[in-house]
């Protein structure tokens, strides 16, 4: 078996030990590629920088922990980018398996700057029946959420007090691993003119640029390559941008392993005409 | 570096480490994680039928049906809950051999009740929707004699993939189509076409593939963000 | 074809004039019973008011009142810029009066209209015309070349090398004495491709018993896990082998799927199949299975409907079934009369889709307007 | 009895259910709505039977000490904990069941799933070859899509990216769209032949 042939039939282990550090030093060192920004997330961007400060954002984390790694780094800076802006955010959870994360981020990134809960921010939880819901808060939060996720009458949040429904809400922005914006497209748009944005995963965003021509979305985050450029906006790198990285790391990886193999296969292939003849 | 002191953590850490052990070769983490996976997923699903779906819809039902009825309120919708009730009953005939063939009239209920669904749901999803797909894009149709028109008066690169990319669509329709044509041999014509079909369906195939890359990497790290922050510490 | 066509064309044509048009009103407001629905809906719409253009002008102001009451209650405000209100809450039956008003930031409200309507569901729903048209075409004319079939009717199928290479397959097992891996998908049996599956594990049952070849099955769902035991007992015992079947080759493993992918993965790893089938409804992890099998030196045959996992199995897997040819095994592997006649039937229906197609192309070629006009005619409705 | 009426049952319940999608009636919406969940309750039964099929595998494994005994302990301790928590204390947010789905299940599902990203990576190594003139076009069709996927811009210009999301947009699609519609006929064909009872295989051998 000569060099090419060997190369053919190397041990997949290699590739996979390859592909493991391709990712890993990435997050452990960011070597900070380059990530040029794409109109679709300049705008959700721009929506959050054009609301005046004081008005509430409605950011609903409609995802589970199996897109998490997509969609949570883009959950972040888009909660950064509203507490650096002093607007308020409303969280609220569509999805099932989305409390415990959304939980999390919020706790986090409320510490991290500072924002004070009932204040600056507000957990609403999970409320079952995602199109009920969207629809209700149309009437009015009190419909589906009476109380936030600890249990708190929202009447006794101050936040809430100043919050009816969408009326009051500058922007809503769903992040969803799955087909909840067509829901807040159908329900908080159409019916009530509600602003919308939308974060979604890499996979999905073909599906909803159509939106975006007819203006259904103000704009659009797709993928880890979404949340990057919304960090490079915000000028905070993180996780989005660690991930591009790594992302970008394996695709060129893999491209390159695809060459290397047919350039091999080309070898060996002419070696065999040769023997033949 | 901050090694997490959460015994939740660690667990959760060590059995990813033991489904990566796989990719090594099977090993006794490995089988010792598969199993386990497979024990609680089991156990869990029918946790969550039963408390989101059972008691709600069966058992709190029946309960209040059976509630009106007995205190003289008549027959509910409540008691509609009995059909499933009993369907659910009829399965488990499975477990008696000697009338174990009743457990097919729940079964006969569960395949037609579906196939009715079948039947309406592709007929919209799959042929009708894809249909009007191949016409039209969002508002506008996938082309239209004016595009091609202004290709020509004005000819660049991008007017030209303007202009042929909608012809081009539905073409590649009736050429995949044709490749899935049973009942004639793919020779001559229907052949050639069908041979088009191939490369729309090889192209097709290939983009997915590529387009998918991206977001199984994504999954990748979100795992080792896991080990290398919740867990090793080692990132912020 | 050319009556089959023009019958289809008739009824699509039919189907257009039937649908009811999206009316502008002509009043200053009109009321409407929410069209195919299920009751309890009115729509409401108006012209936008001359004093939208002025300042201080809030949006409009919904009210109702049933018969015989003195008074309006307000439903609903509307922001600027929309004309049209659902109430969902009328109730069936009731005549209902609607007034709509304008809200402006200084005085009194001024009323713009009045209309009256009431709310009741509905037995046919307009807006799927197409898909009644489109459910009865092609039940006619499947059923039509079962009934052909029936009468002894001659009927060719094409190759198909994926169900080909079936047989081989479990012949190699068989030489290596080493067993057969059939996983019928992550679905439920409510699933077409699950069926299909099932169909085709019938046959390869039979061929496994004949070879007293071992067959493993695991399972994703319990209803399914239910069938397949009886169909491969069943296979077992029309082969005049019931002996040789193995209670426990048929045996369920969990609704998780990723649980149900490490179960058969550590299956492949230990058990060393010959041949692994994939057949029915596959999602992410159709590339974990694939791969792993590979690994393991298997002769692997797929199958499946799930459009975004073929191109897994097309470069993992030796033979893959793509789409409509997984249903198409069982009349292939069967060559039951019956079943080549629906598979007849299909390609008839499949050409006057072409047709349509061609048709529509024409359309808008001659006319955009014609060809959007012609395309509307399959757009389906959510609701 | 045993054959006949489960074939009835089937047809009757087929007819319904295509009927009721025309109908959007009240009742009619009821139908659907309840029938949906009547079926979920119907596959919960069934999976008492799994189960017990499941557990039923392990113990004789257990008992005849067969091949990785030891490894069906475990399963049956996993299954046990699953049932005794979610019946004994719930299903809340907090509750223990929660705990072991969040920090038992959830970790290894979402590491068998990530495993794609390596196994996606060898596999295009492995098969992505220029043998044929298909197997030509998919790796071709597949690079351009990876690398317009990739944020390259300034190294090559947009055309790759744009290059990229045309394949997507038109020959896939008109690919997918000739595969869907015969998805289409062949699903509406087998559900009507099982409607019908042409196709029985379901009803199993035996009389």
């Amino acid at each position: 078996m000569n060099f090419y042939e060997k190369f053919l039939h190397i041990d997949r282990r290699y590739i996979f030990i390859f592909v493991a550090l391709r990712v890993i030093i990435p997050l452990v060192w960011p070597l900070g590629l380059a990530v040029t920004t794409s109109p679709p997330v300049e705008n959700v961007y721009n929506a959050v920088e054009e609301l005046a400060p004081g008005t509430p954002v409605l950011v609903s984390v409609d995802y589970d922990p199996s897109t998490q790694p997509e969609l949570s780094p883009m959950t972040i800076a888009v909660l950064r980018h509203c507490f650096a802006r002093d607007l308020p955010v409303i969280i609220t959870v569509l999805h099932p398996g989305g409390p415990g994360l959304a939980l999390e981020i919020s706790d986090r990134i409320s510490k991290e700057v500072g924002a004070v809960y009932g204040e600056d921010y507000v957990f609403l939880g999970y409320k079952v029946g995602s199109s009920a819901v969207i629809l209700s808060i149309g009437q009015d939060f009190h419909v589906s959420f009476p109380a936030d996720y600890f249990n708190t009458p929202i009447d006794e949040i101050p936040l809430m007090k100043k919050v009816k429904n969408y009326n009051d809400i500058g922007l809503v922005i769903t992040m969803s691993g799955s087909t909840y914006p067509d829901a807040w497209v159908a329900f908080a748009h159409e019916r009530y003119g509600q602003k919308l944005a939308a974060g979604v995963t890499a996979v999905m965003a073909a599906d909803y640029y159509p939106y975006l021509q007819t203006g259904q979305l103000v704009g659009l985050i797709g993928g880890l390559k979404g949340a990057a450029e919304y960090e490079k906006l915000i000028n905070r790198p993180d996780d989005g941008l660690k991930g591009m990285d790594a992302q970008t790391i394996v695709h060129l990886f893999v491209v390159l392993m695809i060459l290397l193999g047919n350039i091999a296969f080309l070898f060996v292939q002419r070696a065999k005409k040769r023997e033949a003849a | 570096m901050h090694i997490s002191t959460d015994i939740w953590i660690w667990i959760a850490a060590i059995l990813t480490l033991c489904i990566y052990s796989f990719l090594y070769k099977d090993n006794p983490f490995y089988k010792f994680a598969e199993h386990l996976l497979v024990g609680v997923s089991a156990g869990y699903f029918f946790v969550i039928y039963f408390w989101n779906l059972v008691v709600p819809n069966l058992l709190t039902p029946l309960k209040n049906g059976f509630g009106t009825l007995f205190s003289g309120g008549g027959f509910t919708g409540d008691l509609a809950a009995l059909v499933p009730g009993i369907l659910g009953l009829i399965i488990l005939t499975r477990l008696i051999p000697k009338i174990a063939w009743m457990s097919r009239w729940a079964i006969g209920f569960y395949f037609g009740a579906f196939q009715g669904l079948t039947i309406t749901g592709y007929m919209q999803a799959y042929i009708l929707a894809q249909i009007y797909g191949t016409f039209m894009k969002g508002n506008n149709p996938v082309f239209s004699v004016a595009l091609i028109g202004s290709f020509f008066s004005d000819p660049g690169w991008g007017k030209i993939l303007l202009a042929v990319s909608g012809p081009l669509m539905i073409l590649g329709v009736i050429c995949t189509l044709t490749y899935f044509f049973f009942s004639k041999e793919h020779k001559g014509f229907v052949g050639g076409v069908a041979k088009i079909g191939i490369v729309f369906l090889m192209i097709g195939f290939g983009a997915s593939f590529g387009y998918t890359v991206m977001a199984r990497v994504s999954l990748l790290i979100g795992r080792l963000q896991f080990l290398l922050r919740d867990w090793l510490g080692v990132i912020s | 074809m050319k009556k089959l066509t023009g019958i289809f064309i008739a009824l699509s044509l039919a189907a257009a004039a039937t649908a009811a048009a999206p009316e502008e009103p002509s009043l200053p407001v009109a009321a409407r019973d929410g069209p195919n629905d299920a009751g309890g809906a009115v729509e409401i719409f108006w012209l936008a008011s001359p004093l939208e253009k002025e300042e201080g002008f809030k949006g409009y102001e919904v009210q109702r009142r049933a018969e015989g009451e003195e008074v309006f209650a307000t439903i609903a405000e509307i922001p600027p810029g929309e004309v049209v209100h659902q109430d969902q809450e009328a109730e069936d039956g009731v005549p209902y009066e609607y007034r709509v008003r304008v809200l402006t930031s200084e005085g009194a409200p001024v009323v713009l209209g009045v209309s009256k309507a009431t709310a009741s569901g509905q037995w046919f729903n307009t807006a799927r015309t197409n898909a009644l048209v489109g459910v009865v075409f092609t039940s006619f004319v499947i059923i039509f070349f079962i009934f052909r079939a029936r009468g002894g009717a001659e009927l060719f199928v094409r190759k198909i090398a994926g169900l080909d290479a079936v047989d081989d397959a479990i012949g190699r097992a068989t030489e290596m004495g080493k067993p057969i891996l059939f996983v019928s998908g992550l679905a439920d049996a409510s699933e077409i491709s699950t069926i299909a599956a099932m169909t085709i594990l019938g046959k390869v049952a039979r061929k496994t018993a004949e070879y007293e070849t071992p067959l493993i099955v695991p399972c994703y769902d319990p209803i399914v896990m239910m069938v397949e035991k009886e169909i491969v007992r069943q296979a077992y015992t029309e082969m005049g082998k019931p002996d040789a079947f193995d209670e426990d080759s048929v045996f369920f493993v969990t609704q998780s799927q990723f649980g149900y992918v490490a179960a058969v993965d550590g299956i492949m790893l230990r058990e060393k199949p010959a041949t692994n089938f994939y057949m029915g409804a596959f999602f992410a992890e159709s590339l974990i299975l694939a791969e792993t099998g590979a690994e393991t030196g298997a002769i692997q045959i797929a199958g499946t409907d799930r459009v975004t996992q073929l191109p897994f199995f097309i470069t993992a897997c030796d033979y893959t079934l793509m789409g409509e040819e997984l249903y198409a095994a069982t009349a292939y592997l069967g060559r039951d009369p019956l079943f080549l006649g629906s598979l007849k039937g299909q390609d008839w229906a499949k050409a006057v889709i072409m047709l349509a197609l061609v048709v529509g192309t024409i359309f808008l070629i001659i006319s955009t307007d014609l060809g959007i006009w012609f395309a509307k005619l399959f757009e389906t409705s959510a609701s | 009895m045993r054959r006949e009426l489960p074939l009835a049952i089937c047809f009757i319940m087929g007819i319904i259910m295509t009927v009721q999608f025309f109908i959007p009636h009240r009742h009619s919406q009821w139908l659907f709505d309840n029938m949906l969940k009547w079926l979920i309750i119907v596959l919960t039964f069934a999976m008492i039977l799994g189960i017990g099929n499941l557990v039923k595998l392990h113990i004789q494994k257990v008992q005849h000490r067969r091949r990785d005994w030891l490894y069906s302990i475990v399963a049956l301790f996993g299954i046990s904990a699953s049932l005794i928590t979610g019946f004994g204390w719930g299903i809340e947010a907090d509750s223990p069941f929660m705990v072991l789905f969040n920090y038992v299940q959830i970790p290894m599902q979402a590491t068998m799933f990530s495993l794609l990203a390596f196994y996606i990576a060898s596999a295009a190594f492995r098969t992505f070859r220029a043998r044929t003139v298909e197997a030509t076009l998919l790796l071709v069709a597949a690079v351009i899509v990876m690398l317009g996927r990739v944020p390259l811009e300034g190294i090559v210009g947009r055309w790759l990216p744009d290059l990229a999301e045309w394949i997507l947009d038109y020959p896939n699609m008109a690919a997918k769209r000739g595969i869907m519609i015969g998805i289409g006929l062949g699903a509406i064909s087998t559900a009507l032949k099982i409607i019908l009872g042409i196709e029985r295989s379901w009803l199993g051998g035996g009389d």
